[in-house]
């Protein structure tokens, strides 16, 4: 609906000038917090947005927001084509081979509980064992608790090692009897990019469903499930730069097919009777109610950005300033970087500095007007594993700039002359 | 690249006596049989404080608490236990918000609020105030 | 956020000068479908948004958009405040004592769902019976079927009199060994109004917790759940001016305390292990994942619009254009009107005219600029026992005027022109 | 309010002859032992149509429909039944939505695709295309 798309330059990687013109995108780069210039370095929390992407939903309210679905009405024909068109856009950008896969959630939490609700309360039996990863966020171990404790399964773990990856040697023991799968693609504490593909094609030759957290991975790498071979996932808008209150779950056809609705009620139905209902196909029988319309327009625009810059380019800048900031950081005492070496890392890094907590820390950086995340990251029994009440994590994304790593390393050694720490 | 600013503004938030009272906290450690005793933590940032007192005739005669979290949680609950050692229940119920910030004599924002009167909450909940 | 509010007159209803100032601020209005004025009349389904909506969305955007509760930064500061201050201005809006008892959800069905999964699966047993109404739109409808299914539970039906309203006579009966009593405050379809304070009053004397479907009513009249004594209310924000993609679940604190929760991971949690989890309390315990932020800034706009405009007058204006409709709609041969008259009626109403198929009917209005919905209106077990396959609607709104129901008028003569019927 | 337009427009989408297929629908009925039968209905508009098929070496030699909707829907399918009696099974299996918008000979706009292209979906379902 917005005709301006990113003119990023030609290359490997972004240019600073390519990246200049990203940044004059996103308005809110220009606010000053504290006085000083926004530094926003918690993406992996949530992305900033681009003009492209407001205007998009902007441009929907203001001219043709109507129902979807059963309007026989010009706004609402066009409602309905803007909506199922951001559908085939997000089957395009993740490799889907046909949009029915893709179901539009409120986020990547509420995907992750759609298949714990409607694949596993029809597919796991008491004694069934669940794999997970030590790594997961709590979105995707809380759900399969609840679902493990209503059947009687058993949960598994997948371990962390010394340097915060997965521990494949143990793979295949663990996924012996396993029912499903579920994993993340990038830790969003870690930064630990995993391998998303065989740890599907494990899963499957064991007998497992594979589901994968791609929340971290989708915004930040080129993605695609074909290639993934995995069975579902789930990822969130807003950590891509579309809007909040919209996720999607992709699931592979032929199991949403046979899988029982979840939410009910309008819109996911075929036949309703006082006594009975029958209902209608994928996606339909997973979106009960009025969907998000403009917040499907909104990601409809954030993929289209996304593509125009490219998202190879988009992982190889990423990769670029986390390699910048992992040395910066190596410069500094006191600091402790979790998550492994820069090879199987992308830019998601989480610090201990001293005995500062991780609060303080973002308190002081918070008043230099970089903004970083301070805490367990949704991510508690791993901090436990790590020995660490918190952490402090800065994330970055295609609008930052080696200048910000400089000013976040500037900030760290600031604190640490605050608390005193040499 | 932006230059290195000094520290004003920022030793507002963080007084020596501030980092004192989080490295060496006191009355620091656990009472063996409390007349009273709670642990809490902030589920949204994972500070954890528990607080035990020992009472007579209403009045707060020993405490001890224990915690792990930020400095403004930690250094927070620290000048509680001075400030309530040897007043009555009733005094500790009057006590506030206000109280707890003119102890801590520095700026807290919102997201840190919860930090700084973490300590007080447990202590009422040990109370049953 | 915005400063600007609607300047409506002072007096008991919408004067025409106070709605001309109304519909500047809704963009919308300046469309010309198929080269004419747009004329909405299907905000039943959906409403339009006003400036003030959109801007607010877009400002949050631009300004300060950052994932909450756990940021300790600046912008996510003012982004935690405005979405408890949009949580607070809601509970103000629906009479609610504790700004706690209001969960953000998708929609009105996902909030009904909500209490179907969480309080239904808890409480309801084999034999228990379900009363529902004969008017319910498929959102009250299919989430109790399936509870029922699971539950072995049985449902029964209040019936629905021939001048479309609730046979109050078999009530205390039907409620008789009931466990929950789900009923709308406002038919979609029939447009009548619900006695929704005795309805509660009654169900709970007889045991049952009391579901209110309240998505017609907040947005059209002034609703106050104390003064309704009702147990939990569902509504959507997409038909009260604000955007799609949120909506909320009211309901008892107590009754809330005590259920347990429904969707689980981030943000909904106390402490999370490997093998177990405690949860937060409510709301949170019931918002997992990222919410929808944007959305209740933009739904805390529209209602501080409607606050603006004040209820009453909204309520008053809308039933005089019901009205006026009713009027002129008898003035036309082969018209059938379904549903209560005026005095227990809403302006939502739904019509038949002659053999001309609702679709029929709506694709010539709609060459008139004209939206009007047409179909079952998510009402299919209405629809059957009310004999037709579908009915055409018109719904108003504060936005809508006297003229648009002369033009409506007009092109329900036009199609019986074309379909030749005198 | 606005002047009284013209039919122009509107009665190209109801030309006469469609209202006379939907208020006289061709081969309306059923057939008693069809060799081919399907029902169907589009949810999103509760439209309905069902299509009974007699076969005889692969020729349609006689078909009745059944149904109830829009003028759209219903005089399409009697169009269809029209249009298909004497043909082969292969010759249906090559109609498509041209074929179908071709018999209307009028504008259809997305929102009533569906309607229009019922009874053909709903034959080809029949005999298993
Ligand atoms: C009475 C009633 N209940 C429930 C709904 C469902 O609302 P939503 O689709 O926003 O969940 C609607 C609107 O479609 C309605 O009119
Ligand atoms: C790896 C991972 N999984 C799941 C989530 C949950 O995403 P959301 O809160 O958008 O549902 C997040 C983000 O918080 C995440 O980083």
């Amino acid at each position: 609906m917005t005709a301006t798309m990113p003119q990023a330059a030609v290359g490997a990687s972004l240019s600073p000038a390519a990246v200049a013109r990203i940044r004059a995108d996103f308005p809110i780069l220009q606010e000053r917090p504290h006085g000083k210039p926004l530094i926003f370095l918690d993406s992996a929390a949530s992305s900033q947005k681009p003009v492209q992407v407001i205007e998009a939903m902007d441009d929907y309210y203001r001219r043709y927001h109507a129902n979807i679905h059963r309007g026989i009405y010009h706004i609402s024909e066009l409602a309905t084509e803007a909506y199922e068109e951001a559908r085939s856009a997000i089957a395009r950008f993740i490799g889907s081979p046909c949009s029915a896969e893709c179901i539009f959630v409120r986020n990547a939490t509420e995907g992750i509980n759609l298949v714990a609700y409607s694949w596993g309360r029809s597919n796991v039996r008491a004694g069934d064992v669940i794999l997970l990863t030590e790594m997961e966020h709590h979105s995707n171990l809380v759900p399969w608790q609840m679902l493990a404790q209503e059947k009687g399964a058993r949960l598994r773990f997948v371990p962390v090692t010394a340097d915060g990856r997965l521990d494949m040697n143990r793979l295949d023991t663990l996924l012996d009897g396993a029912r499903l799968f579920a994993f993340t693609a990038v830790s969003n504490t870690l930064g630990t990019i995993n391998p998303v593909r065989e740890l599907c094609l494990r899963a499957r030759a064991a007998g497992a469903v594979s589901v994968v957290d791609a929340c971290q991975a989708v915004p930040r790498m080129p993605v695609d499930v074909t290639q993934w071979q995995c069975d579902f996932a789930a990822f969130s808008s807003h950590k891509m730069l579309g809007p909040t209150g919209i996720g999607v779950l992709w699931g592979r056809k032929d199991l949403l097919d046979a899988m029982p609705p979840f939410l009910t009620g309008g819109g996911m139905i075929n036949v309703v009777r006082y006594d009975r209902t029958t209902f209608a196909d994928v996606p339909a029988r997973f979106e009960a109610g009025t969907p998000a319309i403009a917040e499907a327009v909104g990601l409809g625009a954030a993929v289209a950005y996304l593509t125009a810059v490219g998202m190879e380019r988009v992982a190889r800048y990423e990769h670029e300033l986390a390699a910048l900031a992992l040395e910066k950081l190596r410069g500094i005492g006191q600091v402790v970087v979790y998550g492994p070496g820069i090879e199987h890392r992308t830019g998601v890094i989480s610090i201990t500095v001293g005995d500062i907590h991780a609060h303080d820390l973002a308190s002081i950086l918070d008043r230099e007007g970089i903004c970083v995340r301070a805490g367990h990251h949704c991510n508690q029994p791993l901090m436990e594993k790590l020995g660490v009440p918190a952490t402090t994590r800065a994330s970055f994304y295609l609008y930052n700039t080696p200048d910000e790593i400089d000013a976040l390393i500037a900030g760290l050694e600031k604190a640490k002359r605050i608390f005193k720490l040499t | 690249m932006r230059p290195a600013d000094d520290l004003s503004g920022m030793d507002e938030l963080y007084r020596d006596f501030i980092l004192d009272h989080y490295r060496n906290p006191r009355n620091a450690g656990t009472l063996e049989a409390p007349d009273a005793s709670c642990e809490d933590l902030n589920p949204l940032c994972g500070d954890r404080i528990r607080m035990d007192v020992k009472l007579h005739d209403g009045i707060i005669e020993d405490i001890r608490f224990q915690g792990r979290g930020c400095a403004i949680s930690q250094a927070s609950a620290s000048l509680l236990t001075e400030t309530v050692k040897g007043k009555t229940v009733a005094e500790v119920a009057a006590l506030g918000k206000d109280d707890v910030l003119a102890n801590l004599g520095i700026p807290i924002s919102a997201a840190r609020l919860k930090c700084a009167l973490l300590g007080l909450s447990v202590l009422k909940r040990a109370l049953k105030l």
